[in-house]
């Protein structure tokens, strides 16, 4: 049902990539031969580019980047550490404020790992419900991305619209779980609570809102041929590197790797029972992350729609004591988050406390690649390639 | 059919923005962009939050046991009780007289408040509600402490709770009157 | 999530022929350092090696399992906490005393362990859907492990965190420096034994209990609204 | 210019006059320009409303500004060129206002009336280079020095289509005299939009470019320099930057409108009229705007190019293109 709504057509420019590629090597001639000398620039942590407190350090040669290293930690607030201290049920409340633009999926595989190692299983209801706002989730981070990578290229509308449409998608989190950002809605075992009345057909007319935006940014944003002069062939992940960087989400789809954890994944979400397309796109560059983006958006408004329609009936809390102790052992759940992969260690000593968790976040490892990427890139560039790795600071932090 | 430069496309949708916003009412309406705009002037003109949104914690102390559950839960410790017992009167006639925890203080300070709500879910009294109010700031922190009866001031404010969708399994709840 | 698929992973419970084939793979090549493996059906797989085989196993799971994939690298401190009660600050002990409670032994998790230190590696193999936590205890004496970034360069990061936070050497890692914490930050932070001051600094609100009527005893205060709310519950 | 109110003034008085008359040439169009597209058509085309509270619909929200800037401090960075910094801006505001000098506003209503009008115009436009480049070097902020540099690279770049742009005008004109390309336009028939439409984009295109606005505005590029040259301005100085730019967007779309849109005259009304020389400036104006508005339109919709995409396309595309309008216009204006 979802394939004939595309109209951008994949024309792979490889002449685009190989210009770029050797116009790089006679700047490097030029500059062997003048010797010029390097300057360093520090750019941020407060710098518009790096939305939050990320900092990179970048030796220049003129606008050519020589050598590039992300230091941050500027916004560490020690999640690992904290939720040590933290009950069970306190911890979700930590882990919304990792991924804050799109934090309902935050909280998912935490709690999918705690009820693995409680062996309790979600009713049908509570999955469903929590499948449609992880993907409202997902549409909320992403919809800031769409809006948010034009501006970085210069182009300030499309975040503005961005932030309008998006606000509508908000809203509709927020009248169930009652918070905008952290919605801490999910508890071991199921959800807090049901959806109230009205608000089904209410989420399909901001579905079409979000359509109507994704076409908007196709028509102002993608179809833009500035856009594509400063996107094509900047930033070049070839899978295989991505794979050895750790790299997930549509920052490995983009590279044509056709890996999407809600279809290949174990999850007991409801993802399987929907009918969905994965987004690949085989260029691998910054607009080839900024195209399969745009899609799964478009998606995720047709999966969410699925869910609404097919909504079980039922409970929407398995039989969980009051008091959450989780019985010992360790656990591994990872889910496909905006951003990326996303996932818990837990590890529990039968307490009321988890003794250790591990969070691996998308953001982490997708800007590890970082250095790698700006290398030789021109100062511009670096704007561009961070905005279409897509970080959010508090996802690399933690 | 050639297509159209991206470029030119692009104009256009800035073009129509301009004109929905200007134009709300379609093109022979007389402009009105403060209707058009999605903006809200907001000391002016305030958006309702929803019903469930996560405003201020109202506290309806008649229920109120001092349990401490929620001083206890709250991941922030946030949340300061202090209370005493004391005798009430039989509920029956001829009864013996009741104890009862009587509460002295109730403060919560929502300076710290990470309005997760955890304190309202583990309330087994039904003493404590969500108010989607949120204009509540002040000029020194130390007035975000908000005491028994600034939270008691609060329940005015707490809407009923909202009908659940179809194929739902829950009981909606009740706002115990003020 | 439907009945059907509920009663699969029932089944699956039995064996898990596809991890046990990975896990026994494992064994065949790495032979003295392959120490333990455990599986839990139809959900994980977990493999521990010994630390001189920790390069070998994690290129064996790239070069021939196809886990290409970096997940994570990570670390586990398994030492009890020492602070006791960790929703407990220590200006309560002052009011209330030291909560009793024994520290206990140390215990490890799944696929067992000696050490107090533990790495953890995630890899991942995108063409199988297959992953495993590979494990190596790290020697109380000699806290240090080889670095994995010859066979993953992302391996770079998750190093450099491992070895500011719980200052485990990485051996063969070119640029050691701190990735989060400010330079000259004394004391590994993930450490069980390193305190998180800001929940010592304040006592915790939930301590106080209701004050008990002149008469009567002090233990019935405590029982009776927590005792009564967890009879609700459970 | 005022030989028409039929008053002897003395020379000091008309010069009174005139310099009054220019600020207000220059400040009243630049805050109609702010207000109408920068505040208002740029947040109706993003959903918004834009400043309301300052007065009915937020028009003294200029004002406001105005002020806020005024009591700003003045900050100079540490090891900054303290003369160059303090003195960038005015060189750029010079160029500002020796721009308007050559506008002609109707039959008599000029400034001065030289015969090299539209020479002097391109040449003293090229002056705020140097007070962009004087901006980036005294700031002593590697951000400011990239601005600075990119901005000089771009001038340099645009400066010549734009000059060539403007060739096929004068050779339609025979004349560099600007009221005389006015006074051609109306005899010829048409405006010079229609036969010189390349040069009309030519230009528009560079005008763009030297008014360093997305999609050329690298030398700001916030999202790579955070403001480029005008990084660690602050309160008057930055106001003064800020004014020089949108007063040389209002001139250079008066510039605009004078050489490809008939000016001040209005077709088939009597250009040597008496009264034209009131109705002109306003007639003007509303051309100005029209062409503001284009400009501010691309502004609004674009993002911006790369430095080394920017000098491709002025030397491969814009310069060959415009070289070849010329071409073309010299041999129809032989030919026919």
């Amino acid at each position: 049902m979802t394939t004939d709504h595309i109209t951008a057509e994949l024309d792979i420019n490889d002449n685009e990539q190989l210009r770029y590629i050797a116009a790089q090597a006679v700047d490097a001639r030029v500059n062997v031969e003048l010797e010029t000398e390097g300057m360093t620039l520090n750019i941020g942590p407060q710098h518009p580019a790096t939305h939050g407190t990320l900092r990179i350090v970048a030796k220049l040669d003129g606008e050519q980047v020589i050598k590039a290293e992300p230091i941050m930690g500027y916004m560490h607030r020690g999640y690992e550490k904290l939720t040590e201290v933290r009950t069970y049920p306190q911890v979700t409340t930590l882990v919304n404020r990792i991924d804050w633009v799109g934090s309902f999926a935050n909280e998912v595989p935490f709690i999918l790992a705690a009820e693995d190692l409680m062996e309790v299983e979600a009713p049908p209801r509570a999955q469903w419900i929590r499948t449609a706002l992880f993907e409202m989730g997902r549409i909320a981070n992403i919809m800031l991305f769409l809006g948010d990578m034009a501006v970085q290229l210069g182009g300030v509308t499309a975040v503005f619209y961005a932030f309008r449409d998006r606000e509508f998608v908000l809203n509709q989190i927020e009248s169930v779980t009652g918070g905008r950002f952290h919605p801490n809605f999910n508890r071991i075992g199921g959800i807090k609570d049901d959806l109230p009345a009205g608000w089904i057909a209410e989420t399909k007319s901001v579905m079409q809102k979000v359509r109507d935006f994704c076409d908007e940014m196709e028509d102002l944003v993608v179809g833009n041929e500035i856009f594509q002069l400063r996107c094509r062939g900047v930033g070049v992940i070839p899978a295989e590197v991505g794979k050895a960087y750790g790299l997930s989400g549509a920052n490995l789809r983009a590279s044509g790797v056709d890996w999407d954890l809600r279809r290949d994944g174990d999850s007991r979400l409801a993802w399987k029972d929907l009918d969905w397309k994965v987004w690949t796109h085989p260029d691998g560059d910054s607009f080839a992350r900024y195209w399969v983006r745009l899609q799964e958006t478009r998606e995720a408004t047709y999966m969410v729609e699925q869910i609404l329609d097919g909504l079980p009936t039922g409970p929407i809390m398995a039989k969980v004591p009051r008091i959450i102790k989780v019985p010992a052992g360790e656990s591994y759940v990872q889910t496909e988050n905006p951003l990326g992969v996303m996932g818990y260690y837990v590890i529990s000593k039968g307490e009321l406390t988890p003794f250790r968790v591990k969070i691996r976040t998308a953001s982490f490892s997708n800007m590890s690649i970082a250095p790698w990427l700006l290398e030789g890139v021109y100062v511009p560039d670096i704007a561009t390639i961070l905005a279409s790795l897509y970080f959010i600071l508090g996802d690399i932090d933690r | 059919m050639p297509k159209m430069p991206g470029m030119l496309v692009g104009l256009r949708v800035t073009a129509k923005t301009f004109f929905k916003t200007v134009f709300p009412g379609g093109p022979f309406s007389p402009p009105a962009p403060s209707k058009g705009a999605h903006t809200v002037q907001y000391p002016h003109v305030k958006e309702a939050p929803p019903t469930r949104a996560r405003g201020v914690i109202a506290l309806h102390d008649d229920n109120c046991t001092a349990c401490m559950l929620c001083a206890r839960e709250c991941p922030d410790w946030c949340i300061y009780i202090e209370g005493h017992k004391e005798l009430a009167p039989p509920r029956r006639a001829g009864g013996k007289p009741r104890q009862k925890n009587k509460l002295d203080r109730f403060d919560i300070d929502f300076a710290l408040c990470m309005f997760c709500g955890i304190c309202v879910d583990v309330c087994p009294f039904d003493a404590l509600f969500w108010s989607p109010e949120f204009e509540f700031s002040e000029m020194r922190i130390a007035d975000l402490l908000h005491d028994k009866s600034r939270l008691g001031d609060w329940m005015e404010t707490v809407p009923e709770f909202p009908a659940y969708e179809s194929g739902a399994d829950q009981k909606v709840r009740k706002v115990p009157a003020t | 999530m439907s009945a059907d698929t509920a009663e699969e992973t029932q089944e699956a419970v039995e064996t898990d022929p596809v991890r046990e084939a990975i896990a026994k793979a494992f064994a065949d090549h790495l032979g003295e350092g392959f120490i333990e493996s455990e599986i839990i059906p139809g959900r994980d797989l977990w493999i521990r090696v010994d630390r001189s085989a920790w390069v070998e196993a994690a290129r064996f799971a790239a070069d021939r399992l196809g886990m290409t994939w970096l997940d994570f690298i990570s670390a586990i401190d398994w030492l009890p906490s020492p602070f006791g009660r960790d929703m407990e600050a220590e200006q309560d002990w002052v009011v209330h005393g030291r909560d009793e409670k024994p520290v206990g032994e140390q215990e490890t998790g799944t696929a067992g362990g000696d050490s107090r230190f533990q790495m953890m590696l995630r890899v991942y193999s995108i063409g199988e859907h297959q992953g495993v936590t590979i494990k190596a205890d790290v020697p109380d004496d000699d806290l240090s492990i080889p670095s994995l970034l010859e066979i993953f360069v992302g391996a770079n990061w998750h190093e450099r965190e491992v070895w500011e936070m719980f200052g485990i050497d990485i051996v063969g890692h070119p640029d050691l420096r701190a990735l989060y914490l400010p330079s000259g930050f004394e004391g590994n932070p993930m450490r069980k034994d390193y305190p998180l001051v800001a929940r010592r600094v304040k006592p915790w609100p939930g301590i106080v209990d209701v004050e008990g009527m002149p008469d009567d005893g002090a233990d019935d205060a405590e029982k009776t609204p927590v005792a009564e709310s967890e009879a609700i519950e459970s | 210019m005022l030989t028409p109110l039929a008053i002897e003034l003395a020379y000091w008085q008309e010069t009174i006059i005139k310099g009054v008359i220019g600020l207000v040439a220059v400040l009243l169009p630049t805050g109609a320009l702010v207000y109408l597209f920068l505040f208002k058509m740029m947040s109706f085309m993003q959903s918004r409303l834009g400043p309301m509270e300052t007065g009915p619909y937020g028009q003294l929200q200029l004002l406001a500004e105005f002020g806020k800037f005024l009591q700003k401090e003045d900050i100079f960075p540490a090891k900054a060129d303290r003369f160059v910094f303090a003195a960038a801006p005015f060189v750029v505001l010079v160029s500002t206002f020796m721009l308007v000098l050559v506008l002609p506003g109707g039959p008599d209503a000029t400034f001065i009336d030289i015969n090299t009008g539209i020479y002097f115009a391109l040449a003293v436009s090229s002056v705020s280079v140097i007070g962009i480049l004087m901006a980036g070097w005294g700031s002593a902020s590697k951000y400011s020095l990239l601005g600075g540099l990119r901005a000089a690279g771009q001038l340099i770049a645009y400066e010549l289509p734009l000059v060539l742009s403007v060739v096929g005008v004068v050779i339609m004109a025979e004349s560099l005299n600007l009221s005389d390309i006015v006074h051609k336009q109306n005899e010829f028939g048409m405006w010079f939009i229609l036969p010189q439409f390349i040069g009309f984009f030519l230009f528009l295109v560079s005008v763009q470019a030297e008014l360093t606005q997305p999609p050329f505005d690298m030398p700001q590029a916030e999202s790579e320099l955070v403001t480029g040259f005008l990084t660690e301005y602050s309160g008057i100085r930055f106001l003064l930057f800020f004014i020089a730019e949108f007063a040389t967007a209002a001139i250079f779309s008066a510039i605009g409108a004078t050489l490809f849109l008939g000016g001040w005259t209005i077709p088939f009304v009597d250009a040597n009229a008496e009264f034209m020389n009131y109705i002109g400036p306003l007639v003007l104006a509303a051309k100005m705007i029209l062409i503001a508005f284009l400009i501010f339109w691309f502004r609004i919709t674009y993002p911006r190019f790369r430095e080394d995409q920017l000098q491709r396309l002025a030397w491969k595309f814009m310069i060959p293109l415009a070289l070849a309008n010329i071409v073309i216009t010299a041999i129809l204006k032989v030919a026919l």
